[in-house]
C-alpha cells in the first residue's frame, strides 16, 4: 500500500463510504422516507463513481471551447466543401492542428488539448433524470402507504398486515 | 404565499428569467453544457416555483392539467418522430445525417446532424418538462389523509 | 490592466475575509435573530465583493455578462429569502432574546402575523 | 487543458486561496446546519451554503480556465431559491397544494 | 485543486453521516439538498459539467420539494432507530471491505491507459470532431446521435415513471379521502 495507490485510489473508497451510507440508511432504518433518502444517496454515490472512471488526469471537460469550436467550424467549412464524405480520424486531428494555428493566440500551443471521457457522463446524466423519475413514483406508493395504514413505519405495516 | 409579499414579488421577478434560462439550456446545449434533460427540469421548476408560491390553482391555470398531459407523450412522439423520418427518408432510425439534404434544402442548417439533434433534445425537453409538472400536480393536489 | 488584477485582488480578498467572518458569526453568535446577520453579511459583502472581484478579472466578455446575471440573482434572491425566513420565525413565536438592563416592558415584535 | 484559457500564477494563488476562504465558510455554514436549534436556524445555513456553493463554483471555473460554465453557478443559485421557497412553504403552511394564495383571501391558518 | 477536492469529499461524507444519523425528516431532506449540490461541484471539479448541471437541477429542486410534499401528505413521522443496528453495521462495513479489496486492482484515478479511456477507439472527441461538423458539446453529440436509442429508451422510461405517478396518485375531483379505512382508526 503505497503513497501512491493511495492518492490514486481514495476516490473510489470515498464513493464507496457514501454508498455504504446509503446502504446503512436502507438497513437500519424503518421510516420508508428515509429508506427513499437512503436510495437516493446510493444512486448519487454510483453516479460519483462512473464520473470519477472517466476523468483524465490534466484533461478537461469534453465541450470544445468556443474559441476553438469557431476556429475549428471555419477551418471545416473552408477544407471540405460537401459534408457527405467521411472525414478519418487522421483528418480530423489535422482539423484540430489546423483550427489551433488559425485561432491567433493559440498558435503557441503545441500540445493537444486533452478531453475526459464524455461517455460515462452521457450514462450518468439519463440516469439522474430517470433516477428522478423513479423516486417519484417510490414517493408515490409511500403516500399510498400511508393512506391505507396510516403510518410509514415498517415494522408497524408489517404488524397491521399480520392482523394485529 | 400570502403572508410573504416580498417573496411573491420577487418570484414574478423571478418566472421569466428561469423560463428564459431554460430556454437557453435547451437551445444552447449544442454548444455549452445543457440539453434537453436539463432544460426540460429547469422549466418544470419555474413551474413549480409559480405553483409553490401562488397556489396549486394558479398554475393549474396557467398549465392546464389536460394540455400538459398531452405533452408527456408528445415529446416521446417528436423523437420516435424524427426517427421515423428519417427511416421515410431512406436512412436508418434515428439516422440523422439523411435529414440534411432532404429536408428543408433552403434553410441553412449546418448539418443533418445538427438538425437531429435539436428536435431529438425538444423531444426530451417536452417530455422531461411534462412529467415533472404533472409528478408535481399528483403530489400537490393530494389532501393529507 | 494590472491596476485591474490588483483591484481584482482586493475585492477577492476582502469578500473571502467577509464571507469567513460571517460564517463564524453564524456559528458562534448566540441565538437566530443574530444569526442572521452572520449570514447577512456573507450573503451580500462576502458574494457581493467576490463576484465583483472575479468580474474585474473576466474582462468585457461574456463571462463577465454571467457573472453580473449571478450577481443580479444573489442579490435579488438571498435577502428576500431571508425576510421571508425571518417573517415565518417570528409568526411561529419565536422572540428575539434582547439583552435589556432594566425590566423594561419589551417592545411587541412578536406580534407579526395575527390571525 | 488549454493553457491560453488558465490564470496567471499569482491569480491563481489568489484564486485558491479565495476558493478556501469559501469552502471553511461552507463547514461553517454545515455546522450550524447541523447543530441548528431551530428550524430557522437550519435554513439559514441551508441558504448560505446554497450562496457559497455558487460563489465555489464561479471561482473554480476561473482556476480551471473554462469559465464557460457559470451557467452552473446560475442555475445553483435559482435552485437555491426555489429550495427555499419550498422549505418556506412547508414550515408555514405544511402543504402544498392548498388554496392559500388567491390574492385578497385570507390564510388558511 | 487537489486540496479543494479533498475538502470537498470531506464535506461531502460529512454530510452523508448527517443524513444517516438525523432523526427528523424534514432536516434529514435539506441536508439532502447540501449533498446533492456538493456532489454536483464534485461533478464539475471531474469533468461533467452537464452531468453536475442535471443533478444541480434534480437534486436540489425537484427532488427537495417532491420529498417535502411527500412529507407534508405523511405527516411529521420522526425517524425511529431499529432496536438494533449491529447487524446493519455489520453487513455494511463487510460490503464495504469487500468494495475497498476490489479496488485495489483498479486504474489508478485520472490514469488515461484505464480500460474506460482506451476502449473506444479513436475516442468519441475524435471522432464527433469528425463526424459532427463541429459541434462543440461531445455529451450532447453522444446523447442524441451516437446512443440515440438508448436515450429514447430512457425517455420513454420517464414518461412511463410518470403515468405510474399519476395512476397511483390522482384522484377524481368528486371522489373525497374515501379510501384508507385502515387510517381512519389507526390515527384518531
Amino acid at each position: 500500500m503505497t503513497l501512491e495507490s493511495v492518492a490514486g485510489l481514495y476516490n473510489y473508497w470515498v464513493v464507496i463510504f457514501l454508498m455504504m451510507t446509503g446502504f446503512y440508511i436502507v438497513l437500519a432504518r424503518k421510516n420508508l422516507i428515509k429508506s427513499v433518502i437512503g436510495l437516493n444517496i446510493f444512486q448519487t454515490s454510483v453516479f460519483l463513481l462512473y464520473i470519477t472512471m472517466g476523468k483524465v488526469e490534466g484533461g478537461t471537460a469534453p465541450i470544445v471551447p468556443p474559441a476553438i469550436a469557431a476556429a475549428q467550424a471555419h477551418a471545416a467549412h473552408g477544407s471540405d466543401a460537401g459534408h457527405a464524405a467521411t472525414p478519418h480520424v487522421e483528418g480530423a486531428h489535422e482539423v484540430a492542428h489546423a483550427a489551433l494555428q488559425h485561432g491567433g493566440e493559440l498558435a503557441s500551443t503545441t500540445t493537444e488539448i486533452i478531453y475526459s471521457n464524455p461517455l460515462p457522463s452521457v450514462l450518468m446524466l439519463t440516469a439522474i433524470v430517470v433516477g428522478i423519475a423513479t423516486t417519484a413514483l417510490a414517493l408515490a406508493l409511500v403516500v399510498r402507504i400511508r393512506e391505507d395504514y396510516g403510518t410509514v413505519d415498517e415494522e408497524r405495516i408489517l404488524e397491521l398486515d399480520r392482523g394485529e | 404565499m400570502t403572508g410573504f409579499p416580498i417573496i411573491r414579488i420577487i418570484t414574478k421577478l423571478l418566472i421569466p428569467y428561469i423560463l428564459l434560462f431554460a430556454f437557453y439550456v435547451q437551445f444552447h446545449g449544442d454548444y455549452g453544457p445543457g440539453g434537453g434533460f436539463q432544460a426540460g427540469v429547469i422549466f418544470a421548476s419555474g413551474l413549480i416555483l409559480y405553483g409553490l408560491v401562488f397556489g396549486l390553482h394558479a398554475i393549474k391555470k396557467v398549465a392546464p392539467p389536460i394540455v400538459i398531459e398531452k405533452c408527456m407523450a408528445l415529446g416521446v412522439l417528436i423523437y420516435a418522430g424524427t426517427g421515423v423520418l428519417t427511416m421515410a427518408l431512406g436512412g436508418k432510425f434515428l439516422d440523422y445525417s439523411v435529414l440534411e439534404h432532404d429536408v428543408l434544402p433552403h434553410w441553412h442548417v449546418p448539418s443533418g446532424q445538427h438538425l437531429g439533434i435539436f428536435l431529438v433534445e425538444l423531444g426530451v425537453g417536452i417530455t422531461v418538462t411534462a412529467v415533472m409538472t404533472m409528478i408535481f400536480y399528483a403530489f400537490a393536489g393530494r389532501k393529507q389523509v | 490592466m494590472i491596476v485591474l488584477e490588483i483591484a481584482s485582488y482586493f475585492f477577492l480578498i476582502a469578500g473571502s475575509i467577509f464571507s469567513v467572518i460571517g460564517g463564524i458569526g453564524l456559528v458562534r453568535l448566540p441565538e437566530f435573530y443574530s444569526r442572521m446577520h452572520g449570514g447577512g453579511i456573507t450573503d451580500t459583502m462576502g458574494a457581493g465583493l467576490l463576484i465583483i472581484g472575479l468580474l474585474l478579472l473576466a474582462g468585457p466578455t461574456l463571462t463577465a455578462f454571467k457573472l453580473f446575471v449571478i450577481l443580479f440573482f444573489l442579490t435579488v434572491t438571498s435577502p428576500s429569502s431571508c425576510h421571508a425566513l425571518a417573517k415565518s420565525a417570528i409568526s411561529h413565536g419565536l422572540k428575539p432574546q434582547l439583552d435589556v438592563e432594566n425590566d423594561i416592558e419589551l417592545p411587541t415584535i412578536s406580534g407579526g402575523n395575527p390571525e | 487543458m488549454t493553457p491560453d484559457l488558465l490564470p496567471s500564477e499569482l491569480t491563481a494563488g489568489v484564486l485558491m486561496a479565495t476558493s478556501f476562504a469559501v469552502l471553511l465558510t461552507m463547514t461553517l455554514a454545515l455546522i450550524r446546519a447541523a447543530l441548528g436549534p431551530t428550524v430557522f436556524d437550519r435554513v439559514l445555513a441551508l441558504n448560505m451554503f446554497g450562496t457559497k456553493t455558487v460563489l465555489l463554483i464561479s471561482v473554480v471555473s476561473f482556476v480551471t480556465g473554462r469559465s464557460d460554465f457559470l451557467d452552473l453557478a446560475l442555475l445553483y443559485s435559482l435552485m437555491n431559491f426555489i429550495g427555499m421557497v419550498a422549505l418556506l412553504r412547508f414550515t408555514q403552511y405544511n402543504d402544498f397544494g392548498g388554496s392559500v394564495a388567491a390574492p385578497g383571501e385570507s390564510e388558511t391558518r | 485543486m487537489n486540496l479543494i477536492v479533498f475538502a470537498l469529499l470531506a464535506l461531502l461524507a460529512i454530510t452523508a453521516v448527517a443524513i444517516a444519523q438525523l432523526r427528523e425528516l424534514w432536516a434529514v431532506i435539506m441536508f439532502t439538498g447540501i449533498y446533492s449540490f456538493l456532489s454536483a461541484s464534485w461533478m464539475i471539479i471531474l469533468d461533467a459539467p452537464d452531468v453536475a448541471f442535471t443533478e444541480a437541477a434534480v437534486g436540489a429542486g425537484i427532488s427537495t420539494v417532491l420529498m417535502l410534499s411527500t412529507m407534508a401528505l405523511t405527516g411529521k413521522a420522526e425517524d425511529i432507530p431499529r432496536k438494533s443496528s449491529v447487524v446493519p453495521l455489520f453487513v455494511v462495513i463487510v460490503t464495504g471491505a469487500t468494495l475497498v479489496y476490489g479496488t485495489l486492482d483498479m486504474p489508478h484515478f485520472g490514469s488515461p491507459d484505464a480500460p474506460v479511456q482506451v476502449y473506444p477507439d479513436p475516442s468519441f472527441v475524435e471522432r464527433s470532431e469528425a463526424d459532427m461538423h463541429g459541434l462543440p458539446n461531445v455529451v450532447t453529440a453522444l446523447l442524441a446521435s451516437y446512443r440515440g436509442y438508448d436515450t429514447l429508451g430512457e425517455t420513454t422510461v420517464v414518461l412511463t415513471a410518470g403515468i405510474a405517478v399519476l395512476l397511483i396518485l390522482r384522484k377524481n375531483e368528486d371522489e373525497q379521502d374515501d379510501t384508507a379505512p385502515l387510517a381512519r382508526n389507526k390515527s384518531s
